[in-house]
């Protein structure tokens, strides 16, 4: 175990697996610099830059040409920079990387890693802020995957590139300073199996990414109040493990779903209506989700505040479940 | 009478252009068959036959080895013949049955052949250029000896992805070799009035990588240019550009009649059309008529016995439905 | 009234918008044509190839071009031949004209349309086939339009064009030659308005697009063995019809969704997310969605045909609806 | 001493000249202004600084009138100065203040004044290509005598909107100016490393656009170039290309230390930078001194005020959160 940043993590989770793997490389803008948040400082010293290569500010060629490295042999991590700068590439991720293994009958194996920094940070506005994870889900094919954690990064992203198929792969720019305990070598965390981040009886707070820190919090509040809250951090929201959360309602009878992205057509409508399937007769309260309100996002720091889903709100919408039965 | 030996210019390689003359005869009956299937309802998905542009597909994979790469577009069934594909499983995959080169998952416009380093070709305009620029890539990273290749249509060149795909093997200098058919056509429309500047080759130019041009219907001229470009990318020259020019001799897709363009304009196409141009090259090369006539006649053979074949063959069953999706999740209903 | 295609209506509300307006154009890829399903055929001989613009293959300049001409004073309808091609024009439509009005203030006015021609069809297999309107409802500053009639075809799509918000327009390929009685005239089909296609007291299917239609056959199919299900077409996803579906669940207590879409993150659960949320004493059985499994789009008829959200998919499952409680 | 008539070239236009170094301190206190707002941490926000750029902002906007269109990038502050905006409206919303341009819900990478033609800065690298081009052709349908012109930097050039803008502007033949600010930095990537081919030029013209490639530190140069595209637009000749080369003096972005280039060549640079130049012309040409040192003295008392304004102006209502997103549906939280 080493204490270290998200950040950091994600980077140590790469270099194990470039040292491990000489089909594993990275691709994206100014990688060979570090990267716009440091997420590769040092690596291109290490590992040259063929493996760590630089691209031009051309989103929609390094991801398609990553499907094409990919599907000869390669494993590319590439870098998106923002999330929102994906939107730049989605014929090559959800036409190309997600389909091409059925569409070609088996033939083609697309082992690509696609990193979207997400969330809202700092005063980024409207087209630097999105969390759009839950489109990718929507999408045959790919994995997504929202670590929540230093650990989680690299146990995630391990797995995210010894996958042999298309991963999207999500970090949350508000965590990269974020400092936690780290396993040392190889560990890999599974898709599709989550982590209980707090035990509780009385709700199932289900989150991801870095909501789940707000989720925590507000259930420490609500510890105070005599209200024990089950935090569960999905990790994965394709495949996302049903059976965790399942278990956790049967215990609970309450769900809360709580993410930062907006909350119409966000993948908590994907969680609260599987449990609303599933779950009826374990529920002693309605279903309940928390995400932005169906606004772009601003740039003023109180209009940007307004809409983070922040502890103090996961705790009112937590009390307002926890009363209505 | 045997013909004499001067009238054979000395550069012609018979057997190269026979081989040549016999690959377009089965691109050309293939497609036949297609529309066929077409017509009889077998296929329901659009077809886009390639009839007229053969000596481009056989005069680019001719330069290719097994290993190469190639990728394709919508209208890919013949390069993917000359690619070295099987037609049974080919047709079977345009009939969307078992045995076909997916499984009948993909169709004529994803018809793919990974064996022979055919990486599929692609419903969508010019995604396949990124797509060879990426296998060029992989080529280059694992240090071998191989070529990718694209080809695509005029009206790619309007896409991002020209821009974005070539300039991305030119920056990296690796083995790819981008072809553009220019048909004059992007589906009903004539390309000239959506395309500005001076075509497909200054564009290319314009990102650094070298392009030729020539006759797209003469089958000698597209081998020889292939030839030049893939042994300078061989040879470690980075990437290199072909514009070959030819013409569409059927609609868009089966369905399409065309009317948009004029009865005399496709007449004279038709005087100019590949197979015809090389048979006459032969004759004159003294190769007899009934040789020529015998790879018509065994090419329209086989792929009756192709489509023959592919009607026969059974449906996938269900479960390929659920297969190669991806490993991690369960993607049936009631799994979620 | 007049008998006419849902193909038919499309055109004859754009020709009557922009014979009304001459700010409204059209421009897409052979349109000079008629358009790839007929669409728009004859109307360049009214309006010139100005106003019924062909394209280059450039489908983010199709939508980057009219977002820049709609902030100009202009109104354009941008037809994207397939919705899977409107995947390459993701940044223009996401980043640049759902944001626009908000990010700089309500100085711009982006009043755009977006054809995406959508939905499963005759071996379309998996580039040409996708139905992704659940996408465009989780981004703030869109309106995202489903027509299941010629009628709706019609007045939503001359509403559409006088919004002066972007409009995600989804018309179901396997509609075109649908034939159905159109209003005459100068009707148009407000956004947010649902319709019961079917009244019922038994259960609730909400449903959208060419699903509607199947989900009126089920109805009939169930009303046979004493089960009554009132159909609700939505016909706008966002804004969506909550109170309509809310008064219908109150009567029914059984709410079903069905939608061609995947179901993993379709809009399907977010309306049985809501409906769970807010419709909870009223329920009497568990909220049931029915979509396509997470699978891309088949191209060999049976695989393709076991995708489709039938009408016998839809009466099983009611069924099991009904007898859940 | 009054400098001899004889040596003041004739064609200088020193009233224009004045007005551009005028306008090019404004720019460059304002974005001195910015910066200090970021070091005192009132914008949190990327602020991306034209320091060393401000002859292409002047240079070019100096001819585009009221009602003609502009669009820019992430470095937009300068154009958007150039083209009219208020300065004090500009820095609340940099700051995020009420009374921003647009009520600080935009900020610095979407600075935008549709009042003087101004539609904004873009976060996303090329994507004003795309809006101008259609700009362009709102004007053409319209049949107004207007100009939509777009700045954007050497990295934008490897985008896909590059193609297809340009290709759009040339095909329809609009009346648009794209302009490229060749700064030879692309963020931290020297970008010549990431681009194929002869640069920008080559590119505009392989797609029909006729370019010409100007100092961009030499206002009159950019000036004279600017005019001669505007009137050849106006003139109904279709688009046109100006790529204008400099250099960018700070790093990318406030928070960035620049340390991947040499402190000699980012010296070498200073030395060349477009105000100091221009003041150099103006004293040969006669003009005092205190002059020139006036117009630096007025625009950092402009822009003191300016920033003293913008932080002392309130934040804006929170209501304004849910304002101008679109009119048909309740955004609010519980409204769904
Ligand atoms: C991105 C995208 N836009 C539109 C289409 C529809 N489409 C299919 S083929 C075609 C014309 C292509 O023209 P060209 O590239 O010249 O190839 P050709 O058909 O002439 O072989 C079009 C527009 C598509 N498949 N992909
Ligand atoms: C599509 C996209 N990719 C990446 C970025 C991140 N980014 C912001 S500015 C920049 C460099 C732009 O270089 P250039 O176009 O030369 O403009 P300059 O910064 O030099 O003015 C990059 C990569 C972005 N904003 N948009
Ligand atoms: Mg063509
Ligand atoms: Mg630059």
């Amino acid at each position: 175990m080493a204490t270290m940043t998200y950040g950091e993590a994600g980077k140590q989770a790469l270099a194990e697996e470039m040292r491990r793997d000489p089909l594993v490389w990275a691709v994206g803008e100014d990688l060979g610099r570090g990267g716009v948040f440091g997420q590769y400082k040092g690596l291109v010293e290490e590992f040259g830059p063929l493996r760590i290569s630089d691209a031009p500010i051309s989103e929609a060629a390094i991801l398609g040409a990553a499907v094409g490295a990919a599907m000869t042999g390669t494993r590319p991590v590439v870098e998106m920079r923002f999330a929102d700068f994906a939107l730049c590439a989605v014929d090559e991720l959800i036409n190309q990387a997600a389909k091409a293994r059925f569409m070609f009958g088996g033939q083609a194996r697309v082992p690509l890693v696609v990193r979207e920094p997400m969330g809202m940070w700092r005063s980024s506005a409207a087209q630097h802020s999105q969390s759009l994870e839950g489109w990718y889900t929507h999408i045959p094919g790919l994995v997504v995957v929202c670590p929540s954690t230093p650990a989680d990064n690299k146990g995630l992203l391990k797995a995210a590139i010894r996958s042999d198929d298309p991963v999207v792969y999500f970090e949350h720019k508000n965590m990269w300073a974020l400092e936690g305990e780290v396993p040392d070598g190889d560990v890999t965390v599974p898709f599709g199996v989550a982590r209980t981040a707090r035990e509780g009886r009385d709700l199932t707070i289900v989150s991801w990414s870095a909501t789940v820190h707000a989720a925590t919090k507000a259930a420490e509040t609500l510890a105070g109040e005599g209200i024990e809250a089950e935090v569960i951090d999905l990790r994965t929201l394709w495949p996302w493990d049903r059976e965790a959360v399942f278990a956790s309602v049967a215990k609970t009878g309450r769900l809360m779903v709580a993410h930062e992205a907006v909350q119409v057509g966000g993948f908590g409508a994907e969680v609260a209506a599987t449990v609303a399937e599933h779950c009826f007769k374990d529920l002693k309260a309605p279903v309940k989700r928390l995400g932005s309100p169906r606004v772009p996002i601003a740039y003023a720091p109180p209009l940007e505040d307004m809409l983070r889903v922040t502890p103090e709100k996961i705790a009112e919408a937590a009390r307002a479940v926890v009363s209505e039965s | 009478m045997p013909v004499p030996a001067t009238q054979v210019p000395r550069n012609l390689d018979i057997d190269r252009l026979l081989s040549h003359h016999r690959l377009m005869w089965r691109i050309r009956a293939f497609e036949e068959a297609a529309l066929q299937a077409n017509t009889e309802k077998l296929v329901l998905g659009a077809i886009h036959p390639s009839i007229g542009q053969e000596a481009i597909a056989v005069g680019v994979c001719c330069n290719l080895n097994r290993d190469d790469i190639l990728s394709s577009t919508h209208r890919g069934h013949g390069h993917t013949l000359a690619k070295g594909a099987d037609a049974t499983a080919m047709m079977r995959e345009l009939l969307g049955r078992e045995g076909g080169t997916s499984h009948g998952k993909g169709g004529s416009m994803h018809i793919a052949d990974f064996e022979v380093g055919m990486l599929g070709a692609n419903g969508v305009v010019a995604a396949n250029i990124h797509i060879t620029a990426g296998a060029a890539h992989a080529i280059r990273l694992r240090g071998e000896n191989r070529v990718a290749c694209s080809i695509f249509g005029d009206g790619a060149i309007n896409r991002g992805p020209f821009l974005e795909g070539l300039n991305w093997a030119k920056v990296f200098e690796l083995p790819a070799l981008f072809v553009c058919e220019d048909n004059g056509f992007a589906s009903t429309t004539r390309t000239a009035a959506m395309t500005g500047g001076p075509g497909p080759a200054a564009r290319a130019e314009a990102l650094g990588v070298p392009a030729v041009e020539v006759d797209g219907n003469d089958v000698m001229a597209v081998d020889e240019a292939a030839r030049e470009a893939v042994a300078a990318i061989r040879a470690g020259g980075g990437p290199r550009f072909i514009v070959a020019k030819t013409y569409r001799l059927t609609g868009h897709t089966a369905a399409d009649a065309a009317p948009y363009r004029p009865k005399d304009e496709v007449d004279e196409a038709w005087r100019h059309e590949p197979i015809a141009r090389l048979a006459q090259v032969l004759a004159d090369a003294g190769v007899k008529g009934a040789v020529l006539a015998g790879h018509e006649r065994d090419a329209r053979e086989e792929m009756d016995a192709v489509y023959a074949d592919a009607k026969a063959a059974p449906w996938p069953p269900l479960s390929r439905g659920y297969e190669d999706v991806q490993d991690a999740g369960d993607p049936r209903q009631g799994a979620f």
